[in-house]
């Protein structure tokens, strides 16, 4: 019963987006309460794939649970696999041999470049721009994909790290096809960013949109892209840094409005990073082993630990409990985009439908993560 | 009626229905228009056939309709899990018929690497039917493709007379699940 | 040549002269017409079926791909096959639906688009009928199909219809004013609303040289009018499914999809006939003209589509009534003080000062525009 | 690594029992009753801005909540907080009210692991409905669900 001043009655009306909707990024479902066009309020439902990750866990191996962390953020199989195996090292205190650290700094680089050509797509196709960015993206990524083909056998779901190196070494054609991918991918940004930066409409629809301040990004505990859009600068890579990530000359871009538009700019930014550190991985890749032998019945000293990575989306994290036994008791995935949805209401809030999708599009969800 | 006329008589009544059939399913066969609906991780390689290198399109297929209701194949690209599974029932009743189903992925056909256990479905046969599987963990772009093609056959192999759907005793409405405290619950079912 | 240039004019009047010998005059003239009746219909079938076809061949290609390519060569028939699938889908009512709207507002979304064809000149001396307010006509007509579209979002109870009948109402009322007063400069050049004399008057020179800026309002409305992208709201996928038409299956969508192409193909003819000179062109035969600019217009829809991401709601609104509506006010101002000043100096005056005239206005928008970026920089400064 | 912090801790919360416990990863362990207070204190004194994680965990004789901290602006070094809650009635305090991110996590250990927050603003099922028996995190949830416990399969 708003604007009761100007003599009009009108109601509010709830609409229910999703769980089965074509901007929710899978099965994701929003309550919106809407005045007009206008949101009054929203509320995040979940769960929709929720697939017992945490349980299944805590019932496999240590080994085992390595391709079901390739399940979780199904885009970047690579910068999980990462992070759990890097989390059951530190657990078991296993040193990793150099060239497999190099190959792993590849690998989870070359994700973070294909989850934010995703990720923008998927911004740009919530727009409304008719699936054409979204296909250039995956145009690109297809040839990354096939990078992740040679090396592990598999396009998504990689299962490529294990405790102490990685599973294969790298074929002998693998390196001049990543140099030529590499060599190859600011071509495509600089068209990405021909096709959209200042594109008259992308700037209306994007700027001013979802502003979220750098305070009640820290509070609400965003991470990733989101944080670093609000301008807060804080890369796990450089603030905590693991593997060998301190050898790596690169900048952690920021944004200054902490709006959809900045979003965008920072993925940009991190793509040409991204670039970056694998042109360095490229040089300083050695020859040598590629992980060390471990026995066969796995089992690590009892305590509990927490490893952290910046995963392409933000902070991915592992909380394991081992008793001592071959399975953990305890295996608890901090996923990033989970949390950053914690913050999803406060942006909508007063914005039009349109900017729902958008905002929703620039947090960049997924769901096998969220719900786990 | 002699047995000559009576052959005749056949052979004529089924050039026509084999004619009228074979324009049916030429229709229908290139114009399957799927249902962007995707559950998991399979949907992304489903987006992936249907982008530059796979392409779906060239079989008329790239018309993905955001609503069920203009769909005339559903996909169910992931992991159904209970919480999902009354919602993927409804939207197959909310198709129009003849509707088909694809099951994508180890997880729609049995529940693949998360079966059972408390929150997934071990298979979504077990609710809808299906009418072509196609394994993997995910399936590549191409066994999708390849699962498209076995649909174009199904549907090539049926006949406008025997069809299910134009008859009004034929209900293939499938009862939607309701969450229960212990799970799904079939309407019907005790508790 | 001449004999292909009036083919189908020398056609009709052979049929009739031929029918003459038989029949009474006024049968004649009823067979005529259901003829050009059926022909406009076969030529919309056609049409649809080929827009459809280039439509997803064109967006295969600015995709990397290839688009439909199985069925027919370089797959042409896909609208068949999509037309035979269609009519054989079942027919969903949802149960809570308005039975009556809702059934009613397919066929209402289709009528329009068939009677704005009958006053388009497809070449010299074919008209279906040469009304002299023409122009008014179609405007009058075509806004009958906000009416049907706004029934089905309506009919349909389901809460995406509603909000994408809600826009459609909002937006093509909005931008039907200043697609009208962007056509206003031509009817003025010409001072007659009949189709058939403002491509007659279009003989020497184009009324785009003479109307660049109305040019470009009538086709930013135009595309808005038909709900194209970046203009798409109606029916944003992303946001609201499939907006109005989210409940309708089978042949109730077919004819939705069916207005939408011929809509989208009409506001291109209409194009090409206020600025391009519709029929009038050298060495090809008028009609084959007259088609050739329609799809060229459409083809430039059909780019913008591909390319560009859609407006919200209100900056689509503001668009049209703060940016639009005054633009087509000055150009039509600035149109009459051109014509006023430049009578009887010849027609080379007249173009010289309309595009000098345009060109001042844009400058005068870009000066605006740049000094209230400026402006609002300042102030964001300042804070 | 938090030593000093929790030393500081201590003289700050004389009367609270708090405890070091060695490990891989140095943690706190905090009375469920001065969580509150020492959460706040760690906010707004110490500048532990940023709460990572809220886990619950299962314990043979135990629940036990952990919290991941760090600082964001300060970098300061990561910082463990756990908290023990009772088999019978685990309820602990709330941090939402402080670091509103805990919000979905600490629906999420309430509704896989059945540990109550009080002060939550809306504590209610986050990945599986309301009205479902039972929290599958627990050590006595079989991973097959209510399946195992002699449900048919629908045919």
């Amino acid at each position: 019963m708003q604007r009761m001043e100007t003599g009009l009655r009108t109601e509010t009306i709830t609409v229910n987006m999703g769980p089965q909707h074509p901007s929710t990024h899978g099965v994701f479902r929003m309550i919106v309460t809407l005045d007009g066009e206008t949101i009054v309020d929203l509320e995040p439902v979940m769960g929709y794939l929720h697939r017992c990750q945490e349980k299944i866990g805590e019932r496999n191996t240590y080994l085992q649970n390595i391709p079901y962390t390739d399940r979780l953020d199904y885009i970047c199989s690579m910068s999980n696999n990462m992070a759990y195996v890097m989390a059951v090292e530190k657990l078991a205190q296993i040193e990793v041999p150099e060239r497999a650290e190099y190959i792993r700094i590849i690998m989870v680089e070359l994700t973070r470049i294909v989850n934010h050509m995703l990720a923008i797509g998927a911004l740009l196709n919530d727009l409304g721009c008719f699936f054409t960015p979204m296909l250039y993206g995956l145009r690109e990524r297809e040839r990354i994909l096939d990078l992740f083909e040679m090396a592990s056998g598999s396009r998504m779901m990689c299962n490529y790290m294990r405790f102490g190196g990685v599973r294969y070494d790298l074929p002998p054609s693998f390196m001049a096809e990543l140099k030529s991918v590499v060599a190859a991918l600011p071509a495509f940004i600089d068209e990405f960013e021909r096709l959209l930066t200042e594109n008259e409409i992308v700037l209306v629809r994007c700027r001013g949109v979802g502003v979220l301040p750098p305070e009640k990004a820290i509070a609400y505990s965003c991470t990733g892209p989101l944080l670093r859009a609000s301008g807060v600068d804080y890369d796990i890579r450089k603030v905590d840094s693991y593997s060998i990530y301190e050898r790596f000359d690169f900048d952690v871009p920021l944004g200054r409005n902490g709006d959809v538009y900045d979003r965008y700019l920072v993925r940009i930014g991190e793509m040409r990073q991204s670039l970056r550190i694998l042109e360095q991985a490229i040089e300083g890749i050695p020859e040598g082993e590629i992980s060390v032998k471990l026995p066969r019945v796995f089992k690590p000293p009892e305590g509990d630990v927490y490893h952290r990575i910046e995963s392409p989306k933000g902070e991915l994290g592992f909380y394991l409990v081992s008793d001592g036994s071959t399975n953990p008791y305890r295996y608890k995935i901090r996923s990033p985009t989970f949390i950053n949805l914690t913050v999803l209401p406060e942006l909508c809030k007063g914005h039009k439908v349109a900017d729902v999708v958008a905002i929703l599009g620039s947090i960049d969800i997924v769901l096998g993560e969220v719900d786990r | 009626m002699t047995e000559e006329e009576y052959i005749a008589e056949q052979v004529r009544r089924n050039v026509i229905i084999t004619t009228i059939d074979k324009i049916y399913n030429w229709g229908r066969r290139s114009s399957v228009w799927p249902m962007g609906f995707g559950l998991a991780c399979c949907a992304i390689e489903m987006i992936c056939a249907a982008a530059s290198r796979f392409d779906f399109a060239r079989f008329g297929m790239e018309m993905m309709r955001p609503t069920p209701r203009q769909a005339d194949l559903m996909i169910v690209a992931g992991t159904v899990s209970n919480k999902m599974a009354p919602q993927v029932v409804r939207l197959y009743d909310q198709m129009p018929e003849p509707k088909y189903v694809l099951a994508m992925g180890a997880c729609a056909i049995s529940g693949g690497p998360f079966k059972d256990t408390y929150n997934v479905v071990n298979g979504i046969d077990t609710y809808i039917p299906v009418d072509v599987y196609v394994p993997g963990c995910p399936p590549r772009p191409e066994a999708l493709i390849e699962g498209f093609i076995k649909l174009h056959q199904l549907i090539e192999g049926q006949t406008i007379l025997t069809s299910p759907w134009y008859r009004k005793e034929a209900e293939r409405e499938m009862p939607v699940p309701t969450l229960g405290p212990k799970g799904l619950v079939l309407p019907g079912e005790d508790e | 040549m001449a004999f292909l240039n009036d083919l189908f004019v020398n056609l009709s009047k052979w049929l009739s002269s031929f029918l003459a010998q038989f029949l009474p005059t006024w049968a004649v003239e009823l067979i005529m017409m259901l003829l050009t009746i059926v022909s406009l219909i076969i030529f919309v079938l056609v049409t649809i079926m080929f827009i459809n076809w280039l439509e997803r061949k064109t967006v295969g290609r600015f995709q990397d791909r290839y688009g439909p390519n199985r069925v027919g060569p370089l797959g042409i028939l896909q609208f068949v096959a999509d037309a035979i699938k269609m009519f054989t889908k079942e027919d969903i009512t949802p149960a809570n639906a308005d039975r009556a709207i809702f059934n009613l507002a397919p066929v209402i979304v289709v009528v329009p688009t068939f009677l704005v064809l009958a006053v388009l000149p497809f070449g010299r001396g074919m008209v279906a009928a040469d009304l002299n307010i023409g122009f008014l006509y179609i405007v009058a007509v075509s806004s009958l199909t906000t009416i049907a579209i706004l029934l089905a979002g309506w009919g349909s109870r389901n809460k995406y219809s509603l909000l994408g009948g809600m826009r459609v109402v909002a937006q093509m009322i909005s931008y039907e004013v200043p697609m009208v007063l962007s056509a206003l400069g031509v009817i003025m050049l010409t001072g007659s609303l009949s189709l058939v004399s403002i491509v007659e008057g279009q003989s020497r020179v184009p009324f785009i040289l003479l109307q660049p800026l109305g040019f470009l309002i009538y086709f930013i409305s135009a595309v808005a009018e038909v709900n194209r992208a970046p203009f798409d709201l109606p029916e944003a996928e992303s946001e609201i499914i499939a907006g109005y038409h989210t409940e309708y299956s089978g042949m109730k969508y077919a004819m939705f999809l069916l207005a939408e192409y011929i809509n989208a193909f009409i506001v291109s003819s209409i194009a090409a006939t206020l600025f391009l000179g519709g029929w009038q062109g050298p060495l090809l035969p008028p009609y084959l003209w007259f088609i050739l600019k329609a799809y060229g217009i459409y083809f430039l829809l059909m780019w913008l589509r591909f390319t560009l991401p859609r407006l919200r709601i209100d900056q689509l609104m503001g668009l049209a009534w703060k940016f639009l509506v005054p633009l087509a006010l000055v150009n039509l101002l600035v149109m009459g003080l051109v014509m006023t000043l430049t009578q009887g100096r010849g027609l080379i005056t007249l173009v010289l000062a309309s595009l000098v005239a345009n060109g001042l206005i844009v400058a005068a928008v870009v000066t605006i525009y740049g000094f209230a970026k400026w402006r609002r920089k300042t102030m964001r400064v300042a804070t | 690594m938090s030593k000093e912090i929790y030393e500081r801790l201590a003289k700050e919360f004389p009367e609270s029992s708090l405890d070091y416990l060695e490990g891989k990863d140095p943690a706190i362990s905090v009375n469920a009753d001065d969580l509150f207070e020492m959460a706040l204190h760690l906010k707004e004194k110490e500048g532990y801005d940023y709460l990572s994680a809220v886990t619950g965990v299962d314990y043979p004789d135990r629940f036990e909540v952990v919290y991941h901290l760090y600082s964001m602006r300060e970098r300061k070094e990561p910082l463990i907080l756990k908290v023990s809650a009772s088999k019978e009635e685990p309820e602990v305090a709330s941090v939402t009210p402080i670091w509103p991110g805990a919000n979905f996590q600490e629906r999420e250990v309430y509704d896989l692991v059945g540990i109550r927050f009080a002060g939550h603003p809306k504590l209610t099922r986050i990945l599986l409905w309301e009205g479902y028996e039972g929290h599958p995190l627990r050590k006595d949830f079989p991973i097959e669900g209510h399946r195992a416990i002699g449900q048919e399969e629908p045919s």
